[in-house]
This record gives C-alpha cells, structure tokens and sequence, in this order.
C-alpha cells in the first residue's frame, strides 16, 4: 500500500455555559458548585472593578504602564481547579487565577508601580511572577512541572499566555520538553484575538491555536475561554492527565475588551463592530444571567457586591501606595545570595562618591607613586 | 528644512529610502497600522502597502532570522525589534547568522540589513525595556553599531545604514526620541558611519558619551565652572569606533570621562578607557574615569534614576577627573 | 452544540519504489524518466564513494570532522525536481542534493578542510552554505522565499534539516513566517532516527515530524526518504503548492547508516539490529534492484561506473588539496565590504608588530609627552 | 590522590556532587549513554539513572529555560551546551531570565543552576566551535562567570558553582581538555568563586590571563630571558573579578599585560587594563597592554592559529610592555 493514513488527529471545542447564560447540564456534572460560581462572580467582578481602577490610576500618574484585564476574568477558574501545591506561571493577563490561587492582589499593582516588591512571591505560594518578556515563562513551567516528577512530589505546573505568545521559540521549546518529560503542565492559551495591533491571522495560517500541541504529541483542547466551566472541567480533566505524563495544551477563545495597555490605543487597529460583537460575550454577563435564572442573584445582592468590590478595591490600592519606599540597596543586594565585594563597593559608595564606583581609586593623596612617575 | 523630534527624522529617513528603493521592506511586530509602539514607523504601511511594511508574528528570531534571508536574496531588510531587551530571542541570528554570512562565504553571501532597536533608560517602563546593550554587540565581530543622539544625526546615520551593504544595529535612544527638535533638512544626506562627532570643543578634559548620555553630559557641562573647558565628543558610532578623533582629543586634554547607561564591567568605557591609555599613555594627568550604570539590572522604575548615571553625577566624574 | 469538532488532520505517507526495488506505476507516472533513474543512481554512488573516502581522509589527518551523508543519499531527487533558480538552504546531510544542482563538490571538502572559500557559493548559483548552527538556518529559507515573493520573481526555497533539528525554535519560528507570509518554500525534515546519540523518541513525542507541520497550516506529506520516485513526486507537488503560497513540510522516513560524524561512535549508543534492518533498506540498492528489473542496469555497467565513479572523487579531492593556501589578510578583509581602519591597521600588523594591535601605541620614542609627565 | 585531566577532574566532581546530593541533575544534547561529545559526563548515566542524567531534544533555550524551571523547584540543574558556540540560542533565558530572577523577585525566587560550556579554539573544530563569548556574561549582571585551568582548579571550582545559589556558567576550556594531568584529591573540596590564583610570583610585569590562555602565558614565560621576572595571575573567576589580587600586582611591578583568546575590542582584557589604571594609575610604567583575538570571526581551522594568541605573541607583547 503505497499511499496509507500516517497521522489522523481531531480536536474538539467544549463550551458548557453559553452566551445567554445557559448551561449544559450534562457536562456541567461534577464541575463548579452554586457557591463556587457565586464566589467567582463575586471574584470577576472585583478584578473587573480594579482593572478599571489601575487605568484611572495610570491615568493620574500614579501607576505605570498597565493592561487590563477586562474581558478575561473567566480564567480565574483555573485557580479552583488547581490544588494549593499546584503552581501558576503567567504573563499577565490572568490576575483573576492568580489572586484566587493566594496572590495578594497589591503584588500586581505595586509590579506596575515599578516595584520589584511586587514580584517577592509570598513564601508557601507556588508561584512565579508575570513575565514581561513573551512566550519565555513557559520554559520555567516545563522545568517546574519536571522538577516536581522528579522529586516525586504531587504539583502540576500552570501557564498561561497569549495568542501572540504561541509564536515565540520558546513556546515549541516548552510544549517539547513537556510533552517528552512526561511532565505534570498545563498549558493555557488565552487566545484573545490580538497581540497588541497583531490580528489572529497574521499570527499563524493554523486555523486553531489548539493544533499546534498536535507537534508535540501533547493532548489538545479548545474550550470557550469566557466560560468559566467549561475553563474549570478543561483544567480539572488535565490535572488528571498531567498527573499521569501526559501534558495538555488548551486554547481558550476569549477577547481583549480594552486597550492592550494604558500605552496604547486599540482604535488605531481594531474595528468597534468586532469590539462590540464581543462585549456580548462578556464572561461575566453570561454568569450573572446564569445565576439569576437559578435565582442565586438579584439586583439587590448585585448593589451589595459592588459596594463591597469597593471598599476590597480601595484597600488593594491602599496596601499598594502605603508601601515604604524601595531602598537602594536593594539595587545590590538582591543580585546575589552574598555580595560581591567590588558590588558592595558600588552600593557603599552610590550616594557619597563622585562616580559612585572608584572610592579605592588612586588619587594625588595616595602616598605612594610608583618611583618612576615621582 | 523642518523642526523636528528624532522620532520624526527617523520617520522621514524611512520614508525618503522607502521612496527611492524599491527593494527596502520594514518587518516588526505592530510597525503597520500601529506605527510601532513609539509610532516610529507610524503612516508607513498606510503609504507603501503591507507587503513593504511588514506586522510580523510575535517572535523576534524568526524577525531576525527572516531579516537575514530577505537580505541575502535582494530586499534591503529594516527588521525593528520593539525593546532592546528582546534582542535576547534575536540574539543567535543577529551575531551566529547575520554578522557572519560575508565571512563565512567569503563575500559570497552579504547581509544588507538594518536592524532598528529602541534603547536605553529613563522612560519609567517596565523591565527590559530600558537596557543598553551596545557593548555586547560591539564585542560581536561583523555588526556596525549605530546610536545618534540628535535629530539631524539620526537622519543621516539611519540612510547610511540602510545603504551600507553590511548589517548595521542602529539604537535609538527612546528617552530622547521626542525630547527636543531640531532642524532637520528635507534632502536626503548621510551621516558617516565611523565618524564621531566633537560637539563641543575644550581644552581641559574630554568626556567621550553617546546615545541619549549625550544630553546628561551637556547638562552637566552646563553645571560646571566657566573656567573648566570640557571637550565632549559623541561617538555616534559604537562600532567601528573613531579611535583617532577620541585619541587626538585626550592628548590635547590629558585627562578623559567616559560615560554610559550599560553597567559597569566590560561595559564599552573599558574599552575607550582601555583605548585612551594605550594610545595617550604620556599625555595622561589622570586616569580615564568611568561613570556608568551599577553591576545590576536597570531597577524597575522607582529607582530607575538612582541607577542611570544622570548629570548631576556626570559633573562629578568630571570635577574629580579635572581635580585629580 | 456544547461539544463540536474544531478541527481535523489526516497526513499521508508515500512510497513508490520499495525496498525490493517494485515500483508503483501509477504514482510513478510523470516523475522520473529511465534516463533520470540511471542519471540518479550513478551520482548517488558518487557520493557513497565521496563519502568514504572522505572518512578516510579524515583517518589520515587530511580533513577534519566530517559527517558522512551515507544511507540519505535519495535526497538527490529534490534537485531534479528543482529548477536552476531556486534557492537550497541545507544542512550536511543532502550533500547529493546539492551537487546535482550546481556545487562543486569539492567546496564540501574544503569546509571540512576548514577553509571559508568552501562557503564561497559560486556566482549565480542560488545556495547557502552548509549551516553549521543546527535547526537556525530555516529562516532564511523562510526570508529568501518571502523575498522571491515580495520581488514577484519565480523562485522556491527548499531547505533540508534533521530530525533533531526541529526541536529548535527556530524551526517552529520558520515555519510558522513561511505560513503567515505565504511564502514559497519546501522544508524537508530528514528523519533519520537519530540527532547524534538522542533517539527520535526522545527527540518529541510527536507521532510523526510531519505533523508538525500543521501547527502552522502548511502542507504536510511524509514520504520514503529512501525512495528517489517519492521524493521526486513530493517536491513537485510542493513546487506547485510553493508557488501558489502554500509552503510544504516534507518528512522523510530515512536513515543514517554511518556514525554521526568522523568524531563519533555510533556503537556507544545505537543497536547494531537496527543498523542491520536499515542496511536493508539503502536507497542504492533498491533503485539499482529496480533498473536491473527494467534491464537498464547489468554487471558490467556497474563495473564501469564505479571506475567513472573512482576518477571523478579523485578528481573532487585532488580539486580540494590543491588549492592554494587561504591568506591571513582574509581572516580581516571578509568581515565587511569596506575595512574599518582599526581592523586594517590589526590586518596589517598582525605579523610585524608584537602585539598585532597597536602599532599606533605611544612608545617612549613619541616625541611630545604631556608636561605633566614630562 | 590521582593524576587527572581537566575532563576527568570535571567528571569526578559531577560524580561526587550527584552522589552527595540527590537533587543535582544533568541535563543536555548527548550528555547520556554518549557521555557527551567530550566524554566529560562518561558513565555518569549508568551510574546514576536516565532521570538525573538528561537526554534532551536539541534545543539550547529549552536546556536552559527548563534547567532554570528545575532550579526554581527545589533541583540543583546542571545543564550542558554542547559548544559555546550554541549558547546563542539559549542566551535569552541565560541573560533574561536565569540571571534575573533573583533581583526581579527580590529573592523568593532563586536560580541555582550550573552552566557547564566547553569554550575557546585550538582544536581544529568547525565554525561555531572555537569561540569566546566571556566577557558578553562578564557584563551581563547576575550571573558568575568562571573559567577553570588545571584539573584542581576545574574539581574545587565546579563544586564551588554547583553549591552556590546562584547561576554559574562554568566554561571549560576544551583545548586543555586531555592536554595534561595534575594531581587532584579523591576527596571533596572547593575552590572559592571570585578569587584569582597567582600562578607565578614575579616583580617586573603582570600578566593576566585565564582558562587555556594560561598555558599559553606559562609558555610565553618560559620563552623569556631569565632576569625578566613576571607575575602570573590566573584570573579563574571572571565575574565577579578578584580586583584585589590584580591591583596589588600591579601596584607591585608597574606593568600589566592582559592576554585572551576574544576578540579585543569590548573583550574582558578592556575591562582589566581600565580597572588597573583606575587603581595603579600612579604606579604604572607602560600601558597595559592587550594581546587578544582580532575583530574578526575566530577562522575555520586552517587559519586557527594566525588568530589565536599563541605563546611567540604572548612573549612578543610581554617584552614590548616590559621595555616601554
Ligand atoms: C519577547 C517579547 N517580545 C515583544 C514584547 C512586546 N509585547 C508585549 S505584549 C505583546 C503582545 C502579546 O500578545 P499575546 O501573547 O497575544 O498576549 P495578550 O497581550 O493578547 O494577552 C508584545 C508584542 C515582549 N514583551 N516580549
Ligand atoms: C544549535 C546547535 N546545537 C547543537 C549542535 C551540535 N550538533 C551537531 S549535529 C547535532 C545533531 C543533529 O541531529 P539532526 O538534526 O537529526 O541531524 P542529523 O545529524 O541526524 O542529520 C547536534 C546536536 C549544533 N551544531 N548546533
Ligand atoms: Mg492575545
Ligand atoms: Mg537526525
């Protein structure tokens, strides 16, 4: 048989709760509690409010550069599927998992006041900080995952990262080690459409981001990615798989409502028709929708949420801006375990000498010329 | 002749080669409708069409590496990586590849390309988005490394390097990319590549600087006594430096401070400072002092000026330095 | 539809001509011609040839490191089905490829002899030189495509890299530039179970390195790698695909009979059955098995050919020892079009001063010390 | 005591680490069954198992990027590159994230990973092979940089790296490889990180060097006539730089040559001859003088050693520096 079938694959979308807030029973089964779901509204719509927050901030100047979240929340579902052993390596759109997971959300503004204290992951919280270079963080899941096999200690390594991010190196690196280690991962893509004005479609000719896990052997899935069930039983599933050497790739489609950072204007790129279309699928209309037909949500509980989202809110950005001062020492000190000498020096002298590098530097007063320069 | 930021004579630059050559192409992440995120590129793609201005997929090695192979078969390449702190994914292209195709064939295979970078601190972003690079890829053999300081200078250097038939790095030190104007000619001209420029004439001391230090060094010049003449010169080019403009200005002085973002160790200070003292060894008063980034990473922005070697500490360096 | 498939794969694999050297003859049709066939069979044993005495050279002290091409050498095909104007991008192992479109193959010998004008690709020829960096030089088959394209010249570039090579992200990143950019380029994956001492199971757990291909919408084929009708017939295909902006990734399921390199032994880690099992499958013998079927092929002929054979390696290794010793001026000239004057001024002291560097440097005997010194 | 190569004293230390601490593990291309193209990780997979002994898929970023994923979690990550050459594409996880992460996390999170790379020329390998790149890491912050050249130091050093907390790149000189034996203990010990061995006293001149340079310099020497007394310094540690034990020397014999294989311009000898007319300024007798590789590709292997700093130069610069 000269021509035969070498490879067949296929790959299935799952979406549990829809756009009207409508759930699939069936495959709702096992999945998120009434309480859990009250709890991640309640959840979303903080982040939603300290998204809004952290722009008027940066707008005021009192934070730097930020991007919102604002669209995304429902992968904060992620952080009830995993066990408090489990990590989470992200970029930076999924404070909502984070924050669940035991991040305090300050850390997250105090990053983006330009303040590495942001990033001193509280001790006992597995967890690395959002990554600013692209589609890098994902290595140190595939090494944090195969760490914990190794040490045969029960932990699965989560990542996420964007559409855009898929296109990086490093990406295929990960998805590679992964898939041959055997290592506990799991891999989110949260394809939200855009990498800052980069279209989907000038990403990639792949017509699912799912489809590149294929390359690695890696179990693959595409999940709605504003639906907080369907993201919770793709997670739950893998855990089961990752525990048994078998990392998955999931893709989530979701959009990015706002801008791509507080630097930058999605206008100058991004049709409003394709905005608007998306506003619908607004991750956190279609909870709220869901619960209300439960008759677990009413307008009145919405008023009191919103009140407390305030007040939770106003003390994040308080923790964050009633920080001390940074020390400058910590320039130095942080570099290693033990400072070097020549590096201590520098930090010694930063402030009292000229150049703030040579107070051992030879001068006229130095005693002792060499004869041949007396 | 108009008045303009370096954002815009980098623009118009690209825009004049653009329009003379057909075979020059502009590749990068959002350099299209977005113009890039400093707009450096902004209404290109509008003008000359998607297929010479390029919004690639989100991976700088495949812009580095694609940059190269587009060179190598007749298209003059302008690949722009968005942050210097992003070279790291180029890295092995740009100094295993591109620096290296003209040698390893034995000019059989040429590299035409010119790959921007926006460097350097001092804008509040976040981390690696405010490196200084430049001496590692003057210790590359086979790159041309480029930084203007000046509006004029980044016009002609920029059509210089597009039209040099090697792989120039030209850095664009983005805390000055609007930070002032100047007059800047319609016509096209070149600014050589090599050549570094004595922006101000003195007797006393030399400082030796580029990029956006160009400005902290003139302000600290600003600063100091009338009676203190201080000859400052801007390298312009990284590599292949003007040993002889530097070299002819410190045995006039005698004395030299060299000053940069880069961290200290191995920074390119060493090497001028290295430089000055093989070459002006007895007409040295004093020695060449450095004033330069710590042995750290650029802290995040809190702390980002405690950190860069701003004017205040440039006058020092050169009190001393004269003082000594 | 709360569960719906997103999407489906199926890669075929092609052979033609077997390992009993039985052709196919309706896939045949339209590719190889009898005068082809045997035009192939001469140069592939030309190359066999080269290749063992290359090895010995390399014994004998009169060539470096050298990675025989041995048990790959239906590759060859690829350049029969290429045109004048396209571009080969390769790594060491297509050497027959590369010979058949154009490169003296005594070029191969002076790289390995360690001499740059091994590099130095002859005027007009359209080809890189052997990428020594392993799985990078992709991309610029990636960018020569794209740059054919944006000229509105016919061209396609074909590029060969191991299996272990597409571990690299530069692979991923390649393929992924030539989807996106619709460029016209052939990437041929030369699996030959092996990246030096790794193993393809430990290489990925993909089940084919042509599915790769689909995490980037490209064509995807695996096809025999020993079979010169197969290869043939596939590049064909993917000229046509190429230049309709469809890029292709073809694997090809080979073997390499010999160590890795002159600097490796292949026992310390290969089973001598699997070698055994491979032999059996030589590109050579099946296609030599298959003229003689046709009666195109007889003893005599052989005979005949392998002293042809003798004459011409002779020839392509005398070409290589004879030439001329490199200049030390060229270690500096080649480095740009125009010398900069410091590395003019080491080119031209690097044997008369002492330190080749700094014939400038002031010496006692520079007249005008500074007063200060003076 | 046994009388080791440089390739077997590496070979014991891993074998004695790994043997003391279960969670060192090596990771790389061919470093299993093949024991590395150099043999220096021989035996150490049948002796301590697949899973502590890493095959991995050919890829450099991902060697790195994992082996500082391991590092965070609790393994001590020994990864190989098989050539330094190949660090190119792991350089972006070395420089952006390895070093990074301890000051970016202020220190919750920790990279406690060993680089081990085989670095420089003179074995007749192909492109790629021969080259460099220590000062590139000298200048990058973070990291610890170091450069064994004898077998005992190669023991006591790697120790040191792979019990330190923070990433080290180990680079192994390959010339020296098998080039000749010493006698190392068969017990653990360590050689600090950050000190430089004085491999020879001397009065009239210092010479500094490290790695295969050594040997070079130890030639050299002997080439000279017997009144000339140099002092020969062993640098080891290349970040962060013994400048004590430099400055000292200097300040003692007035005239300093700094020899290496890198390419001069940016190269680590800039950064000595700067440090040491910084802090010996008034007691230095003649520039320092660098003999280095050129601005140049390290050539294919015919041309190796018209590149390289073999001894006949050494000595050259040595007696120009000690006539000044
Ligand atoms: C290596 C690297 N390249 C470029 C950038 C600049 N950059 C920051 S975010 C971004 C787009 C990311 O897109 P995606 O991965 O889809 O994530 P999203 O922002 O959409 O969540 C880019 C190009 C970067 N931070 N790192
Ligand atoms: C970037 C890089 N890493 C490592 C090497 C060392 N190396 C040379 S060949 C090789 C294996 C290549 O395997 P494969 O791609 O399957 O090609 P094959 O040799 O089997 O034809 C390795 C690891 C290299 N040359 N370049
Ligand atoms: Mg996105
Ligand atoms: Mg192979």
């Amino acid at each position: 048989m000269p021509i035969k079938v070498a490879y067949q694959a296929t790959i299935e979308y799952m979406q549990i709760l829809d756009e009207q807030g409508v759930l699939d029973a069936d495959l709702a089964r096992d999945t998120l509690t009434d309480d859990q779901v009250v709890m991640l509204y309640e959840h979303m719509s903080m982040c939603r409010r300290l998204d809004e927050i952290a722009f008027k901030l940066q707008r005021s100047g009192r934070l730097g550069t930020y991007p919102q979240n604002m669209g995304q929340e429902a992968i904060a579902s992620v952080a009830l599927a995993a066990r408090k052993q489990d990590w989470m390596v992200p970029c930076y759109r999924e404070n909502a998992a984070l924050f669940l997971h035991g991040l305090p959300p300050e850390k997250i503004l105090q990053h983006w006041m330009g303040d590495e204290r942001g990033n001193q992951i509280p001790d006992g919280l597995n967890m690395l900080p959002m990554s600013i270079p692209i589609g890098t963080h994902m290595l140190h899941a595939a090494g944090i995952g195969w760490a914990a096999k190794l040490r045969g200690i029960d932990q699965v390594a989560f990542t996420f990262f964007g559409d855009g991010s898929t296109s990086e190196g490093d990406f295929h690196e990960a998805c590679n080690f992964a898939g041959v280690m055997e290592a506990p991962v799991v891999f989110f893509c949260q394809n939200n459409g855009w990498a800052i004005s980069t279209p989907r479609k000038k990403q990639t000719r792949a017509e699912t981001f799912a489809q590149k896990g294929l390359a690695y052997g890696l179990k693959v899935r595409q999940v709605d990615g504003n639906d907080i069930f369907a993201i919770y039983k793709a997670a739950q599933e893998a855990i089961v798989d990752a525990k048994a050497g078998k990392p998955t790739l999931i893709e989530t489609l979701t959009y990015r409502l706002g801008d791509h950072t507080t630097a930058d204007d999605a206008r100058r790129y991004r049709d409003s028709d394709e905005l608007d279309a998306a506003k619908k699928k607004d991750p956190l209309i279609r909870v709220r929708k869901y619960l209300e037909s439960k008759d677990l949500w009413s307008a009145d509980l919405e008023d009191a949420m919103v009140e407390r989202n305030k007040v939770k809110v106003d003390d994040i950005v308080a923790r964050a801006t009633n920080i001390e001062a940074p020390k400058t020492s910590d320039i130095f000190d942080a570099m290693f375990a033990t400072t070097p000498p020549e590096l201590a020096r520098q930090r010694d002298t930063m402030h009292t000498h000229s150049l703030g590098q040579f107070p051992q530097q030879e001068t006229l007063s130095n005693p002792t010329p060499h004869p041949a320069h007396a | 002749m108009a008045n303009l930021t370096l954002v815009q004579a980098i623009n118009l630059a690209l825009t004049q080669e653009m329009e003379a050559d057909d075979s020059v192409v502009i590749l990068g992440e959002d350099v299209g409708l977005n113009g890039g995120v400093f707009r450096v590129t902004e209404g290109l793609q509008q003008r000359f069409g998607d297929h010479r201005v390029v919004d690639t997929p989100l991976a700088e090695s495949g812009i580095m590496g694609t940059a190269i192979g587009l060179a190598m078969n007749g298209i003059k390449s302008i690949p722009e990586i968005q942050f210097e702190g992003f070279l790291g994914p180029a890295y092995d292209q740009l100094v295993n590849h591109g620096a290296r195709y003209r040698s390893r064939t034995r000019g059989a295979v040429t590299v035409p390309m010119t790959v921007r970078v926006p460097v350097g601190g001092g804008i509040h972003a976040p981390e690696l988005h405010s490196d200084s690079p430049e001496a590692i890829y003057a210790h590359t053999p086979g790159l041309k490394v480029l930084m203007p300081s000046s509006p004029y200078d980044a016009k002609g250097m920029l059509i210089s390097a597009i039209r040099d038939p090697d792989p120039c790095i030209f850095f664009e030190p983005k805390r000055i990319y609007r930070a002032f104007r100047e007059e800047v000619p319609e016509d096209e001209y070149t600014v050589p590549i090599g050549k570094a420029k004595i922006v101000e004439e003195g007797s006393d001391l030399t400082v030796v600087t580029w990029g956006a230090m160009t400005i902290q060094c003139i302000n600290a010049m600003d600063s100091l006594p009338e009676d203190l003449s201080v000859e400052l010169i801007d390298l312009r080019t990284i590599y292949p430096l003007d040993v002889d403009t530097i070299v002819e200005s410190v045995q006039k002085t005698g004395r030299c401070v060299v000053a940069h973002e880069a961290p200290l160790t191995a920074g390119l200070g060493a090497e001028i400072s290295a430089l000055v003292q093989e070459r002006c060894f007895l007409h040295l008063e004093a020695p060449v002092q450095r004033v330069t980034g710590f042995d750290t990473f650029m802290p995040y922005y809190k702390m980002e000026l405690d950190y860069l070697p701003e004017a205040p500490r440039v006058a020092e360096a050169i009190t001393a330095c004269a003082a000594y």
